[in-house]
This record gives structure tokens, C-alpha cells and sequence, in this order.
């Protein structure tokens, strides 16, 4: 397809506790993030062990935070994330996408 | 007490739902409509309480405060001696699994309430103080412990005293604890026509909303019990163990030091027996994540809840008849 | 029978249920509200239908089970012959269909007791167990319509036997099933003191909970209204006759054969004529996976439903009542 | 009055809800349980008030609605000439605000029904009719005040008329007015009996019902305090005495034009100092997406609704008291 | 791996309101698509500003569709969805992937 | 960005029966996975039709598993998921990714 529809970008995929999704949303923001998504109630393994999020007793929730960005504002985000992901809990993935031009721009 | 006095609704409510997760039944009851249920109970038990008191000598109340600090913080130690010196159960584990011993679980209290109402018992107002009081100590307990192990283990003790400041914090703000307290709060303070305005909701429609809660409570446990293999043996058999020896102390504390009727000495026997589910567990997963929520939280849900509820309430109403020489 | 009785505030709230959703109102109820309520619903009129039934003669309970037992066998045969014979209707749809209506629901028995409630009525405790029995004879029964269906259709014999296996016991299993079946029990056993416990709960507040599930249920039923131009004008016109014919069955066996009152025939008149919406669609989706789901779920959740709710009940009394010679 | 009256239980419940929020508790209701006990809440208050008004002269209901339509239309204006004049708030903003200040709060009033009923309180039936009616004028005279300022702002006139004509629908179809109107009806519409079968649910209980609904209210204005900084010390304190202007209008026209008793006086007043979160923040948001909805609703739920439970509730008694001379 | 076992198709990924999610899966549905994935009471940051899933008086969801198809549909998919998106808000992302050959095909 | 930071793995996307769910995430722990996340609750379209989750009547429930792992275990888990896809239902999506490098290793 032609680039006046398309627009390479960065897709970034971020799983945290669900309880600093509200401090990271916040970093997003003063990083001048102009769109981002998020997903709540999530489970998943990973160093920490398994978090349920309907376990009875220990319910423990992770979010998912999905972002398209231009490669260098990706580039930026990460730096300002890597040395916070201890505190988040989580992981961090990045790939490549592209986004379909609409009427609306935030990214 | 004849056999019928067991066929409590609410219990047999429990058995309905542990017979369901056993049969593998599709029957699932929404989680929130479980979370307002406890939300419900809490207040309702609090308010009834708070109300009670405001009419009781406070004065009379402190043995009970002392009692429950003795127990929040003797119980966990003698758990945790029994898991390293008999289970030989490492000592990150045996920490986090002793402090759940030394809190409540308000859910077999007011099973117990409900077993004394079926049979027309009456009871102390001050047993109610002792449930708000007990989650907090044993959770400081449970830290003390899970650092003396890291000390035997040889681990560096990071930061141990933020992190006990930290679930001091946690343990007095945690939502049921403050939810109780303020239940009790309101309860005392409020003028007998406004409770009454209150009442039908908190008080009459109470014991019939208890049996939604344990059908669900025999669901949780009946889930559990597929985990008993992985416990292995010798933390099955301290789930129920371990409610027998704190029942020994509730017993003897209830009868000789409170000297409390005889169902007064069943409900403070119920809560020295019973173990957290709620409080606790968080707690020990922040503060001890070495140790595996798989192993307390299957004691606690699976082995000792449904002891308690299905043997434990009615065979220490039994002792407690016994000691009073009715 | 006045006109002012069938302004029972059950049936006014369905109707304001299913008015918001035709004036298209963001007016909705959350999903899990609905589960609690059918939960505490179940749970309430089976404990009810228990207690009632303790104090009866239970061998006089086996006529009800045969004709439980004799809707859930002849109702759906009947409906696959029309489906098939006037309807035309594609075989697997015809026996997915079919099934529900041999089928009860428990809504609309419920409905029922309100409206006999309303106006004074009594009944005998029997219908209740037939409640409980008629949701699963008839899964079985589409299972085999289903099969039957697959022959003629010269389709592959994939594994019905197991399916079969399956199914029996999720019906046995079946969450609602064991739920009705269970407070049943618990109803029977219980001490009158300790019921009396729980009375406030599960009887007294009742009916105001039945408001709530009905106006959801008009809701529900309202949205299935957009549906019935994709399900054609015979199967919504089935809709309506098939309960018609269920509730002849209904009202001759009720008043012949088991020979109950007024409001006892009432009851079975409205369990042969209701048509299931929460076992069954489930159970067909596995074993027909073939049949399109909104077929049955608009059959039953938008027509077969609000037709019982709003014009059924009372006419199935007055039916009732023109037999008994009234 | 004296300062017990305050400790009606659902204030002091609320008083709990926002100390949970300022201690940092994790104490949290579930969302749907709150959802729920709103839809329970409204209909009984509306058939609680259709009751009361089908033995009442509808007639003498008419100046209830002009009053009910005065305040709608002119309190908003009112808001928007202070927080334009005074305040310096730009126009949609304040088209926004306003808008909220002409509409109802159910849970205000609601609170205020349960404040009077603890000291013995009786009122008209009247003012449940202006809450039904008061959620809708002030969404138009939002829409058309957010016409002007764009018209100021020299903006293009987007389609006002289109969305008038959407908005007018949806303030009529709005789940919670429709819950209230239909609720309502059926109160008025059912009889005795019939209404005796669900008053233990919808009456009843209500009180205590209540008091769940205010802790969590008390939870929500909690986490809004955190926002007063971003709002700002102006808006704040409009927060404050915008529900205080509003009463003065609720006391004079409850007072010398309705001629109500202290009871009625006060619901009226209520009324008109109260301001909405239901219906009116979806529809600014919607119509006028320009505007802060952190503005809007921070006022609402963070100031003028803990105002007028904690201090506006009995201020707005004891103005009514003095008005009669009592 | 050998193409026998996996298959290159496109992923798309949209963002929209919730409301929307009906009209926008019939749209799907009569553009022919086989298959797709929605994840509802998503929340997010956009032109529209922040939307909330759990907010107290302002309750605004977004749902997330997943879905694979061929390059080809991707297009004539885009070229439907594009003038629709400013009705749905939201945003739609592309990438590449590959789908693991099983027993239904649903692409 | 350089290697330092970003880690290339294989992101794995499975949507299965909510049902299905615990014994898949079992499948992939004794497959030696070191990190999951699963989103419950999803609802879709696929080769059995539809499935929604609030549908009234008949509620039915899709889990999405997201999964980032190394090449050689993604080819592993591959071998291992398809025999097995027909009773779990569903899709599986295969696509590049990078893991930014943090506190805790979890691939
Ligand atoms: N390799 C992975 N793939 C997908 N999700 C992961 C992975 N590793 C960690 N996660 C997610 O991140 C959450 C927190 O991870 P951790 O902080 O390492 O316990 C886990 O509960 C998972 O939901
Ligand atoms: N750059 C982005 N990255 C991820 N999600 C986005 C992005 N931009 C918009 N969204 C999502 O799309 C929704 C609607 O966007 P909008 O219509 O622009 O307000 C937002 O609430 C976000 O969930
Ligand atoms: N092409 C696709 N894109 C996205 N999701 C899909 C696709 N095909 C199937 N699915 C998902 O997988 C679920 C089960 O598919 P199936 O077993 O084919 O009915 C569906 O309900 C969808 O959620
Ligand atoms: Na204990
Ligand atoms: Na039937
Ligand atoms: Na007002």
C-alpha cells in the first residue's frame, strides 16, 4: 500500500503490575505520549511466578499497555522506562507495525 | 448437642459447594458478587459488634486485647517451630505459612456465630474486638520470622526494617481490617432508632447472606483439594493439626483467663483455631516472595477453613461445654 | 380475575425492562448482578420447594416425576415433528430447537408463583421437583433427535455414544441443577428453627429480587426483538404456538392425571409451556454445533419467554380455573 | 437537633469510605456492586415516591414540576454567569460546570430521605417527582449555553441542532431517569397487596442498602481530593458555594411558593443545591468534548456532593426550620 | 520453519470505541473476514483525550480487535475501514505475522 | 538501538477457549516457558462461529495468550501446540519482536 496511507511506526507492548499502571500511564504522559492503550485484569507468568488475577485469596492483576510511536519517541521511551521496569514489575516488547492513516493523529 | 444441631444452613451450604467442585460441576458464582458478600459480612458482623459493646463495660475488653495479641503472637511461633523442627519445611515457607496460624479467618467466626445462633447459645460482646485486632500482629510476627530465617539462610536482610514499617502501614489500612473497625465504629456510635432503621439490612437478612458465602468458601476449598498432593502429607496433616493446638490455647485462655460463658470460650476457641485467608496472604507474598502462596494458601483454604467449619466449630462448643461441666 | 392482577410488579418491571430497550435507553444492568440474582433466586425457591416438600407425602411425589419425565420426552418429539413436518426447518436446527422446549425455565415458574402469589392462590409443593428433573431429559432427547437427524442427513455417526456420556453428566452437573437440587435438600433438612434463620434472606425479600431478574429479562428479551426478521416468521409464530400446545399437555395432566388445585395445575401448566434458556442452549451448542444459536436463544429469550411472562401465566390460570370448574 | 442527628449511619458510613481514601486503604467495592445498588436504590425510591404520589392530588403536583424546570433552567445560568464573571473560567468550560449545577444528585438526595427519617422527619411526596424530572432540563440548557460560547469564541456552530435533538433522546432514554420514571409507575400502578410482597426488599432494607452506597461515594470523593490542586482554589470553592446559592433559591421557592412542610422544604432544597454525576457528565462530554471532564467532575463528586452530605443536609433543616418559625 | 507448517499473513489490530464494536465487527463480517478477536473494557489516551474504563461518572471503554487475514484482504479491508474510523475513533495498526497451520482455517 | 538493550525474540499470540486455558498454560510450563501474560474474556469469530462473552444464554469465553520467547523454543512450542490446537480451539500468530532488556530476565 502507498505511504499516504500507511506509516511505518514502532509498536511497543508493556506488562506490568496492575497497581503501577497508573504511574507508568503518567510517565507515558509527561514523556509526551500522544495515544497509548491499556488492558486491565491480565495474568501471566514470569520472574516473580504466576499472578492470577481471579485467584481466590492472592489475586494478583497485571496490565497490558499497548503503544504506536514514531521509532525515535520509541527510542526516548525506553530509556525512560528501562530503569523503572525493576519497580513496574513486567516486561517490554517493541516491534514494528504501521499505522493507517485516519482522521484523527496520536501517535 | 444432637446431630441435627450440625445441619446449620450455612454449613450445610459449605458442604453444597465443596460437593459441587468435588462432582466438577460448572457451578461458579461471580467473583465481585463473592467480594460484596465479604464486603456485607464485615460490616454486618462489625456493626452487631460495635453495637454490642457500646453497652459493655470497656474496661472488660482489655483481657480480651491481651489475649489476642498473645495469641496473634505466640501461635506463630509454636507453627513455626513445628514446621522446622518436625516437617523439616525450609524456613522461608514455615514463616509465611506460621503467620497465617497466628491471625482470624472472620469467615469461620461467623460460621460459629451462625452454629451458636442455631442453637440458641449467647455469647460475649468482646470476642469481636479480638477478630478485629488478631490479622495485624501476625503478619509483624510472620516478618520477624521470615528475617530470622534469611538470617539462618545467610541471605542479605534487605531492608527489613522499611519493609516492616511498610506492612504496618498495610496491616491498618487493609481494607477489611478498616472496614471491620469502622463497622464497629459506626455501630457504637449511633443511636438505638437509627440502628433499627439499619437493622433489617445489616442484621435480619444476615445469616441467609452467610450461606451465600460459604457455599462459595466450599467451592474455594474444593478447588484446593487438588493441591494436596503437591503440599504433600505433612502440611495436610498440620492444616488440621495446627487448628487443634491453637484451639487447646483458645480453650483455656476463653475458660480460666476470660472466663468467658460457654459461648464466649467457643468463639475466642474458633478464632485462636482459625487462619487468615484474607489479610494475610498478600502480606506474606510481599514480604516473603521466596516462599510458595501454593503451600499456605492450600492450608489455609482447603485444609483448615472446612476442618474448622465442619468439625472444628461444633467439637470445640463440645470442649467448651465440657470445661464449663455442663 | 380482574384486570389489576396481572399488574403484579414482577410483570411491570419486565415490561419496563423490555420498554428500555425498545426506546433504545443505555439503561443495563451489569452481567454479574443478573448471575447473583439467579444464583440467589435458584437457591431461594429451592429451599422453599425443600421445606415444602419435608412436610409432604413423599410417594405422592412419583406422579410428578413421570410427567416431568414425560414433557421431557414427548414435548420435544413433538416440536422436531412440526419443525420438520410444517416448518420445513433444516433437521439439526429442528432437534436444537426441540430440545429446549421439552425444557423448563425457571424464570417463568417463578413468574408464576408470583402471579398465584398476587391474587392468593395456593399450590402443592410437587411442581418444584418437576422443576428440578424437566432440565435434563430433554438434552438427552436432542441428542437424539440430533443423531437422527445426522442419519438422514447420511452424515458421519462421529462418537455420539460419548457424547451422550458427556452430556448426562453435565446435566447432572449442570451448575443451576445442582444448585435447585441442593437448596432442595438443605430445605428439607433443616431444623424449622434454623430455617426460620434464613427466612428473611431467601423468602421474605423474594419477590423484590424476582423484580430485578425480570426486568433484566425484559431487557434481554427486548434485544432478541431485532432478531426475529433473520429467524423468519414461522419459527417466531412456533414461538408462540409451541408453549400453547405445551401448556394443553400441561394443564390435561395436571388436572387428570395428577389431579392438583387450581394453582398446582397452574404451575405444571406453565413447566410444560415454558422452554429452557440457561441448560440447554449450552448443551445443544456442543452436541449440535451445526444448529445457528440465535435460532434458539430468540426463540426462547424473545418469544416463548415474554409470550409465557405477559400473556401465558394468566391465561394458563384461567384455563386452570375453567377445568376445576370455577 | 442536636449532634447525634448527624450520626444518621449512612453519613457516618461515607465518613468511613473517604477516611479509607485518605489512610490510602486498598479498601475497594467492586464497580459492579455499586452499579448495582444504584439500580436498586432508584427504584425504590421510585416506588417508594409512586406509592406516596398515587394517594396524592396530582394537581397539587404541578408547581412541583415549575419548580422543578425553574431550577434546571436557571440555575445553570447562574453558574455560568458567576464562573465566567467572578471565576475567569473559559466558556465551554464553564457551559460544562454549569450545566451540572441545574441537575440532581439521586444519592444527595436520597441521603437527606434517610436524615430525616432518623429524627422523624415527614415529607410531601412531591419533590421525588422534581428529581425524576430535574436530570434533563439542565443537559439542554448545557448544550445551548456551550452554543453561546462558542458562538463568543467565534467557533464554527457544528450541527447544535442535530445534537439538541440527540441529547433531548438521550436525557429521555437515560438509564436512570428511565429506571426512576418507570419505577414510579409501577409504584403507583400496583396495589396494596401487591406492593406488601415487595416492600420488605425495596423498603426495608433500604437504609442499610444505603449505607453501602455511600461508603463507596465517600471512597469516590476521597480519590478527587488528590485532583483540587489541577482544578484550582476558584473552582473549589464554587464548589462550595454554588450548592449554597442553589439552596437559597430550593428554600425560598420550597418555602413561600410550594409551601411545603420542614421536611419538604428540605428535600426541595436539596434539590437545588445539589448537583449531578450521572446522567449530565456523559452528555457534556459528549457535547461538549472540549471541556475538562477532570473539572466537572472533580466539583461534583469531590466537592459539592461531600458538602452537601456532610455540612448542606442539616444547614439546609435548620434554614428550613427557621423559615417556619419552629 | 517450513511453510508447510506456518503461513505469512497480516495482523491488524484496532482500537475503537466500545459502542462502536457491534457496527464494526458487522462491517468485518460483510467484508468477508473469517475470523478476528475483540478484548473489551480496554482504556486509553488518544485525540479524545484520556477514556477511562473504570471511572466513576464518566465510564468510557475501548475494545481491542486481533485480526489475521491475507495481505490482500488487509488492503480492501483498510480501504473499507478508513473512512468509517472517525465515527469509531480509534486506531488501527498493521504488521506482519505468521499464522501456525492447524486443524480450521479461519483466516 | 544497540544489542545492549534490545534482545530479538519470537512473539507468540494464541487465542484459545477460556476453558482450555489452564491446561495450555500447563503445556507451556512443563515446555520449560519462563513468561506468559493471558487476557481473559476476549470474544471472537472463527471456524466454530462466534463466540461472545456477554451474550446471554450462551457466554462464551476466549483467553488470548501472549508469549515472547526465544527462536528455538518458539519452534519447539510450535511442534508441541498444533496436535493439540483442535481441542484447545483457536489460532496461533507468530511474529518478530524485541524484549528491551530490564532487571529481570523472563523469555
Ligand atoms: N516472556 C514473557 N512473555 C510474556 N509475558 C511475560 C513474559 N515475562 C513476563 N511476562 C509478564 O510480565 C509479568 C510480570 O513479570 P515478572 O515481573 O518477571 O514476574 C508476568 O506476570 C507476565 O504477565
Ligand atoms: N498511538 C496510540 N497507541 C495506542 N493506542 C492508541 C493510540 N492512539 C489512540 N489509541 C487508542 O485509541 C483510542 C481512541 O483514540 P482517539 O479516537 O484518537 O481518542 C484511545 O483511547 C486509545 O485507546
Ligand atoms: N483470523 C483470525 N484472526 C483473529 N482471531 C481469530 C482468527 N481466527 C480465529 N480467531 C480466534 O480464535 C477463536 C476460536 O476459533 P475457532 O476455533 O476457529 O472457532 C475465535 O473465536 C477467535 O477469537
Ligand atoms: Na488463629
Ligand atoms: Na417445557
Ligand atoms: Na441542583
Amino acid at each position: 500500500m502507498s505511504s499516504d496511507v500507511l506509516i511505518p511506526l514502532k509498536r511497543i507492548e508493556i506488562v506490568i503490575d496492575e497497581e503501577a499502571l497508573g504511574k507508568l500511564l503518567g510517565l507515558l504522559r509527561t514523556a509526551g505520549v500522544r495515544g497509548y492503550t491499556f488492558i486491565n485484569h491480565a495474568g501471566g507468568l514470569g520472574s516473580r511466578g504466576e499472578r492470577r488475577p481471579d485467584d481466590y485469596g492472592l489475586e494478583e492483576k497485571n496490565a497490558v499497555v499497548i503503544l504506536a510511536c514514531e521509532e525515535k519517541q520509541a527510542e526516548r521511551l525506553i530509556m525512560t522506562l528501562r530503569p523503572r521496569l525493576k519497580e513496574f514489575g513486567g516486561m517490554c516488547l517493541i516491534s514494528d507495525c504501521q499505522w493507517v492513516i485516519g482522521p484523527a493523529v496520536s501517535y | 448437642m444432637s446431630i441435627s444441631s450440625l445441619l446449620v444452613p450455612a454449613i450445610l451450604f459449605f458442604a453444597l459447594g465443596m460437593f459441587a467442585c468435588i462432582v466438577k460441576s460448572d457451578l461458579k458464582f461471580p467473583p465481585d458478587m463473592h467480594k460484596m458478600v465479604v464486603i456485607y459480612l464485615l460490616i454486618g458482623i462489625g456493626l452487631h459488634g460495635g453495637k454490642a459493646l457500646s453497652t459493655s463495660n470497656m474496661a472488660d475488653a482489655l483481657p480480651a486485647v491481651w489475649a489476642a495479641l498473645g495469641f496473634g503472637i505466640g501461635l506463630p511461633i509454636i507453627a513455626y517451630i513445628i514446621l522446622r523442627a518436625i516437617g523439616r519445611i525450609d524456613p522461608l515457607n514455615a514463616a509465611a505459612i506460621s503467620a497465617h496460624y497466628g491471625s482470624v479467618s472472620a469467615g469461620t467466626y461467623m460460621t460459629a456465630v451462625a452454629f451458636l445462633g442455631g442453637i440458641g447459645v449467647t455469647y460475649e460482646a468482646y470476642p469481636v474486638i479480638m477478630l478485629a485486632i488478631m490479622e495485624s500482629p501476625a503478619i509483624m510476627i510472620g516478618l520477624v520470622l521470615a528475617g530470622y530465617s534469611r538470617k539462618i539462610l545467610g541471605g542479605a536482610q534487605k531492608g527489613e526494617k522499611g519493609m516492616m514499617k511498610h506492612l504496618m502501614i498495610e496491616a491498618f489500612t487493609n481494607g477489611s481490617i478498616l472496614l471491620l473497625f469502622g463497622s464497629m465504629a459506626i455501630g457504637a456510635a449511633v443511636s438505638e432508632p437509627s440502628y433499627h432503621k439499619i437493622e433489617p439490612f445489616f442484621e435480619t437478612i444476615f445469616m441467609g447472606a452467610l450461606c451465600l458465602f460459604l457455599a462459595d468458601m466450599g467451592m474455594e476449598a474444593g478447588k484446593r483439594l487438588s493441591e494436596f498432593k503437591a503440599v504433600g502429607l505433612f502440611l495436610v496433616g498440620f492444616g488440621i493439626v495446627m487448628p487443634l493446638i491453637g484451639a487447646f490455647f483458645g480453650l483455656v485462655v476463653g475458660h480460666y483467663y476470660l472466663q468467658y460463658s460457654v459461648g464466649g470460650v467457643t468463639l475466642v476457641t474458633v478464632l485462636a483455631a482459625s487462619c487468615s485467608y484474607i489479610a494475610v496472604p498478600p502480606a506474606m507474598r510481599l514480604a516473603v516472595p521466596e516462599a510458595n502462596p501454593s503451600f499456605y494458601l492450600t492450608l489455609s483454604l482447603g485444609c483448615t477453613f472446612p476442618f474448622n467449619v465442619v468439625v472444628g466449630i461444633p467439637l470445640y462448643y463440645a470442649a467448651a461445654q465440657y470445661l464449663a461441666g455442663q
